[in-house]
């Protein structure tokens, strides 16, 4: 609902009778694109030569394919919640949850398929995730054969996490206690002190 | 299920001893005094408890099956009550009182020195079977405080001092008066109060 | 060789020869070449570098395209009219080269074994109602898109349909009445008849009318389809507009003839307002007396590489102007049809009659200098016209772009008086 | 009917209900644990707290009072002015449900309930945005407490529903509340887990995600499934149910309010009885005998092959030799649609009801809830509407008696049951039918003589109505799609009959009543109130 205070009226511009001839105008545009057309130099720093060429990227926030973390005991961090599948606006990730078979946690995926050509790259998974388990890398260049080869599984997505965490560390440290243990065992991962604040 | 739920399907191993006929006759001869058989369900524990010395699985059942009710309505009874034990409990109960005025008058150094005394804590008893030690959340008798129990008998004004002469005590939990005569009796002759 | 040499007499012959020259260069490598022009161009513009890939500065780019296009799976739909659909862009792409049949790319030739006084054409057909034929097939040119766009049997490509045709029609009018003007100024109808009284005089239509020319440029990119006349194939809310359902070769028709129309489109707006061959204004380049500039193989070159590079360095403007204008909204599109371009077309128009009734008329035997009188009284009316149309544009209370007043209300009342506030 | 005002707004209300009850299905949104229609109050939650109009003790003027009293425990009253709109009620909710969360472990990602729970609903709308509780949160364990569900009493918030669907409804009372004050769980007594048969709706009852349902857990996240409201096929009571599903597979079934036959209990036996429409044993393809073995048949062709059979069978003799054995697994209006087709070819047919399975007596439990005997949901609808056609009719036993005489030249069989149907002795005698035509789920039996045997579809994938054992019309909606082969039954008999475009059972019924008015008469419960649970 948008409420009457939040909606700001922008008025539209006044036109000079120039901006109403038209042209002028359309030659003052003009102006800069050939501007830019004829500014040989800049054009040489804009554009690389993928893929013998690689940009630098900014690898805490580039959006590429994705990968599922792991606990410090090596476990998918991925406890089976649905979020991701739930925030994802392409349907592109499809979980089957199961018992899990370690003491500490009692849900864990037992499949766990993203359609790397069906997502849309938005992130919004790596924003549900309440236990950051699935991340975006910066790695982008993601080639395939066939559309089945494109559908990353649990173990391609976990293999993505160990080739790319010297790059790309995970984002907060490992959370294991989120209520599972039910307090039969006392002695469960608490979060570090900085990420209680 | 490896991240493990208590199995609450199967019976434990040890379900204790149940009840005797002598006991279970006992209960019976309360079920005239109250219009239903589940009103007995207080006073049969007591009697069960005298008996044994605390409520067993087994007991309950018995009483259960007494009472024509499920096990769990005893069991949902003889939990919510703090005096009736579920295991097995020493000769004496030390009770100290939990409440503001005991506790302000020093009942918590007092709990703190029985438990490093005896080396156990809340509703705990001692290896040797002697002492069991519980919280108690209202003696009613604030005026004494802090007050300690043992047993059935109310020990009043207890420091950690006296702690040592009232364990080494064997007479400590005597009653001025016969046990029985605290309860109601079966056949609804008034009994004497006590103190 | 003799025989070669009576050929190339013959007049027949060399229209198709003309014919040859005009369908292989234009239609087979200028618009392939112009379509990866202008994938540079636009990359230029963008600070790009543009198809670098295929062949040196990725000028194979148009053969690869053309590959693709070749192999590409050409999908007819299950819903479409089949005939219709696979003919529409085949109507495109023909109406768009016809209109070369009457370009007259280097005037009359004379070779020196041909007669005395003998001279080809070097044009297909020379009509003596060139610029009706050139009008006529320009605005066929629409059948092409709104045939496609309805045996498409997709709404999307319906309204693209739709809204070409109505554009075609409504752009029609001011460029007809931009060319009456030059048919006024030099009383005939052939396309040579105006480029040569162009060059004899050296006195460019576009002198004597720059508001006409302006006019009839403009209607020449709405008859393209060109941005910012391209609502057609709108993207943002067509799809693909008329070409939706086009695949493969038959798409690449489609594409082709939009390239084939800018040039056609341009050849017209140089036959009428740029001298056509003519290299420089200012200077008379023949005259009936002195046929110099029409004898030989190095003038026929010389004239048609003028031609020919006029067209080109029209393509680059269409080009620029692609990456400069954004698209018109369509009421703002009929707006300045209507309101704006019919109304100094028709200025221009008077302007005409009257300069030939006052007896301002060009006469080429003279010379620019000769005429100089003719084109000031011209420019003088020009001028008049553009203070007219801002004076009356200056006045005009309407807002040309932005929120339409008689739009439904939005938001809440709150906002909307605040906006009725603004817009009074 | 007694006029309360409610937030300054009159509303009737049906007699002797609670103020919760009335206000909750006069749409207002209370928040509420312990209280369900269906259960004795015990006003232990303390959310659904009001103000009321009370006469002031001095002034004796009707005042606000200073207290707050629990809409659940408080009968509505001719007059009655409450209000709930109030910053006293609010706080009051406010602090309730922080308390509730006080020792509530946040593992909403990997609970059950998260997404129909009203822990999650009320602490959004009711409750503090964020916990003051600093100290570690007791933890209750998990328990094992039956072969069908998990208790996770650090979950629950002993609003004991619970254990009084246990004593009132079901009769049984296993489970309890044990312990008191912040340390009371549930529990059932060790060795007697819960194992009743209205088991699986303390699943449903359980307003938080402490009691889960084994054959659900970790299956699906709630907000994935899309609910049909269908009927119990297992048995002749016609329970309403919840189909919930997603994918076309089925993942729960829920009970629906029903006032007339079910409120809001189903038995195990129905919320676990859909299992056998994802059996990979399903037949899935149409199958015609030539020369002695079955080939496919194309679903296209059959209608056409099935009126060519039943014209020959009936060319001679008005269809004396003809046999239609209408199963109690059809629906009125598939059921109908057979007949009407048998009979349109063959008038002299011979309607028969199906085989009706029968186990053991009905059941009753303590409140009134009856788990019936007859294990199939439309024996009196196919009864009655043979009654309805008229003609000869016959019981199955007669059916497979004269088949075993040689009597039929011709019989559709129907079945569509999820347990073995047939004796080998029943079977070979109505294998002395000429041209069998099967239409069944499963394997049976009759396959080893069936002329054609075509797949049919289980009750989720068709729509229509039942007639249950008390004569009560109920409709059902499709949930789910036929199996890949399949055709759902009432689409097949649609074409059989030639009727023009999609089967809809609605349409059907209304074609049905015409004919048999007695069907025209359906019934559908009315529906909860929006914000009760």
């Amino acid at each position: 609902m948008i409420r009457d205070e939040d909606i700001m009226m922008v008025a539209p511009p006044t036109l000079t009778t120039s901006d109403k001839l038209y042209l002028p105008q359309v030659i003052a545009g003009m102006r800069t694109t050939l501007r830019h057309m004829f500014s040989v130099a800049k054009r040489a720093e804009t554009t690389v030569q993928y893929p013998e060429q690689k940009r630098k990227l900014r690898v805490e926030n580039y959006r590429g394919v994705h990968r599922l973390n792991k606990d410090p005991d090596g476990r998918v961090a991925c406890v089976a919640c649905f979020m991701c599948s739930t925030a994802c606006p392409a349907h592109c990730i499809h979980i089957e949850a199961g018992e899990s078979p370690w003491p500490d946690r009692e849900k864990y995926p037992v499949k766990f398929d993203i359609d790397e050509l069906r997502c849309i790259y938005c992130g919004m998974c790596e924003e549900a995730c309440p236990c950051d388990a699935i991340e975006l890398t910066p790695h982008y260049d993601l080639v395939g054969k066939s559309r089945q080869e494109m559908v990353f599984d649990k173990e391609k997505l976990l293999r993505i996490f160990d080739e790319t965490k010297d790059v790309k560390p995970r984002k907060n440290p490992p959370v294991t206690d989120y209520g599972l243990t039910g307090g039969q065992d006392k002695a469960v991962a608490r979060p570090t002190a900085e990420r209680k604040v | 299920m490896s991240w493990q739920a208590i199995d609450r399907k199967s019976a434990p191993a040890d379900e204790g001893p149940g009840l005797s006929d002598a006991v279970k006759e006992k209960i019976r001869a309360f079920f005239p005094r109250y219009e239903t058989k589940r009103a007995v369900m207080l006073p049969a524990l007591h009697v069960a408890q005298e008996a044994i010395g605390y409520i067993s699985v087994r007991a309950m059942k018995d009483i259960a099956e007494l009472l024509e009710l499920p096990p769990s309505a005893v069991m949902d009874v003889v939990t919510f009550y703090t005096h009736y034990w579920t295991h097995p409990r020493g000769e004496k109960v030390l009770m100290v009182c939990r409440s503001l005025s005991c506790q302000l008058m020093g009942a918590d150094k007092l709990q703190h020195a029985i438990e490093t005394k005896l080396g156990i804590k809340d509703h705990e008893t001692t290896p040797d079977g002697k002492f069991s030690f519980m919280t108690e959340e209202c003696l009613a008798a604030c005026d004494h405080a802090p007050c300690l129990m043992v047993n059935e008998r109310m020990h009043k004004r207890v420091t950690p001092e006296q702690l040592d002469k009232l364990l080494a005590d064997a007479d400590s939990d005597k009653l001025p008066m016969p046990r029985s005569d605290l309860y109601d009796a079966p056949h609804g002759e008034k009994p004497a109060r006590g103190h | 060789m003799e025989l070669i040499q009576n050929l190339l007499a013959n007049q027949l012959f060399f229209s198709v020869i003309m014919m040859a020259v005009g369908l292989g260069v234009i239609a087979g490598v200028s618009a392939p070449f112009a379509i990866l022009f202008e994938r540079k161009l636009s990359g230029w513009i963008q600070d790009r570098i543009g198809p670098n890939r295929v062949g040196p500065w990725g000028v194979l780019q148009p053969v690869a395209d053309g590959v693709k296009f070749l192999m590409k799976e050409d999908i007819t739909p299950a819903h479409v009219d089949k005939p219709v659909f696979i003919m529409a862009p085949f109507i495109s792409m023909i109406v768009a080269l016809i209109g070369f049949a009457v370009i007259p790319w280097a005037g009359e030739i004379h070779f020196p074994w041909m007669d005395e006084g003998a001279t080809v054409r070097t044009q297909v057909a020379n009509l003596n109602v060139g610029v009706l034929y050139m009008l006529s097939v320009a605005s066929l040119g629409v059948y092409g898109v709104v045939l496609g766009a309805w045996a498409s049997n997709n709404k999307y490509a319906f309204y693209g349909g739709i809204r070409a045709t109505a554009q075609m029609i409504s752009y029609e009018v001011p460029l007809g009445l931009g060319v009456l003007v030059v048919i006024l100024i030099g009383g005939t109808l052939e396309l040579d008849k105006i480029v040569y009284a162009q060059a004899q005089s050296g006195v460019w239509n576009i002198f004597l009318h720059p508001v006409a020319f302006v006019l009839v440029l403009t209607a020449a990119f709405a008859e393209t389809n060109r941005t910012p006349f391209d609502l057609a194939e709108a993207e943002q809310e067509l799809v693909g507009g008329y070409h939706t359902e086009y695949s493969a070769m038959k798409f690449a028709a489609f594409f082709l003839a939009e390239y084939s129309h800018m040039a056609t489109n341009s050849a017209l707006v140089i036959v009428l307002f740029l001298g056509g061959w003519a290299p420089l204004p200012f200077l008379s380049f023949w005259s009936p007396e002195h046929t110099w500039w029409n004898v030989g193989w190095l003038a026929a070159l010389i004239k048609f590489g003028c031609f020919f590079g006029k067209i080109a360095a029209f393509l680059v403007f269409y080009i620029v102007i692609r990456w400069t204008v954004p698209r018109f909204r369509f009421d703002q599109l009929m707006r300045l049809a209507w309101k704006g371009m019919v109304p100094l077309a028709i200025g221009a128009l008077v302007l005409q009659v009257l300069m030939t009734a006052l007896g301002f008329i060009i006469r080429p035997e003279r010379g620019f200098a000769g005429n100089l009188p003719t084109v000031l009284f011209a420019l003088a009316g020009n001028a008049v016209l553009i203070g007219l149309a801002m004076f009356v544009t200056a006045r005009s209370t309407r807002e040309v772009t932005g929120r339409q007043d008689n739009l439904p209300a939005v938001g809440n009342r709150n906002a909307n008086a605040k906006l009725s506030g603004i817009i009074q | 009917m007694p006029k309360i005002t409610v937030d300054g707004k009159q509303i009737e209300c049906r007699d002797g209900v609670p103020v919760l009850q009335a206000v909750l299905e006069a749409g207002w949104d209370v928040p509420h644990y312990c209280y369900h229609p269906g259960l004795s109050v015990v006003a232990s939650c303390r959310l659904c707290l009001m103000e009321m109009k009370m006469p002031h003790p001095q002034t004796k003027e009707m005042d606000w009072a200073p207290k707050l009293f629990p809409s659940c425990q408080t009968p509505v009253k001719d007059g009655m002015e409450v209000r709930f709109a109030s910053e006293g009620v609010a706080s009051s909710q406010s602090h309730v449900m922080e308390y509730y969360l006080v020792n509530h472990p946040l593992d909403c990602p990997v609970c059950d309930k998260a997404g129909e729970c009203y822990l999650q609903d009320y602490s959004e709308k009711f409750g503090h945005a964020s916990s003051r509780m600093v100290e570690d949160k007791h933890k209750n364990p998990k328990k094992d407490i039956g072969s069908k569900t998990l208790l996770y009493s650090d979950r629950c918030v002993v609003c004991s529903r619970c254990v009084r669907f246990g004593d009132e409804v079901a009769g049984a009372g296993e489970l309890r509340v044990i312990n008191r004050g912040h340390r009371a769980e549930i529990d059932v007594f060790p060795g007697v887990p819960l194992e009743n048969e209205l088991q699986g709706n303390v699943v449903d009852l359980c307003p938080v995600g402490a009691l889960l349902s084994k054959d659900f857990l970790f299956q699906q996240r709630v907000w994935n499934l899309r609910s049909t409201p269908s009927v119990d096929p297992t048995t002749s009571a016609g329970a309403t149910i919840w189909i919930d599903h997603n994918d076309d597979r089925i993942f729960r079934v829920r009970p629906r309010f029903n006032e007339k036959v079910n409120e809001w209990w189903i038995s195990d036996e129905t919320r676990f009885g859909w299992k056998y429409v994802a059996d990979s044993k399903r037949l899935n393809q149409p199958l015609q005998r030539d020369n002695g073995a079955m080939k496919p048949l194309r679903w296209e062709a059959a209608p056409e092959l099935l009126r060519r059979l039943l014209d020959e069978a009936a060319s001679a003799d008005q269809g004396v030799g003809v046999a239609c054995v209408l199963s109690p697994m059809l629906s009125c209006e598939e059921a109908w649609l057979l007949s009407t087709f048998v009979r349109s070819r063959a008038p002299q047919a011979t309607l028969v009801t199906g085989y009706v399975p029968v186990s053991g007596p009905d059941k009753t439990f303590p409140k009134g809830f009856k788990i019936s005997a007859e294990k199939a949901p439309n024996r009196r609808g196919v009864e009655s509407i043979i009654k309805a056609m008229g003609g000869p009719n016959a019981t199955f036993e007669q059916f497979v008696k004269s088949a075993g005489d040689g009597k039929f030249k011709l019989a559709y069989v129907t079945g569509g049951y999820p347990q073995v149907w047939l004796t080998a002795d029943q079977a070979r005698a109505i294998g002395k039918v000429q041209t069998l035509i099967t239409h069944d789920l499963f394997e049976s039996a009759l396959d080893e003589y069936a002329t054609i045997r075509l797949p049919g579809a289980s009750w989720a994938e068709r729509e229509g109505s039942f007639m249950n054992a008390d004569g009560l019309i109920q409709p059902f909606e499709r949930a789910l799609k036929p199996l890949d082969g399949v055709k759902s039954d009432g689409q097949f008999f649609h074409e059989l009959v030639g009727r023009p475009g999609l089967y809809r059972g609605a349409k059907t019924r209304e074609a049905m009543a015409e004919k048999i008015p007695a069907f025209g008469d359906i019934f559908v419960p009315r529906p909860e109130p929006e914000h009760a649970h």
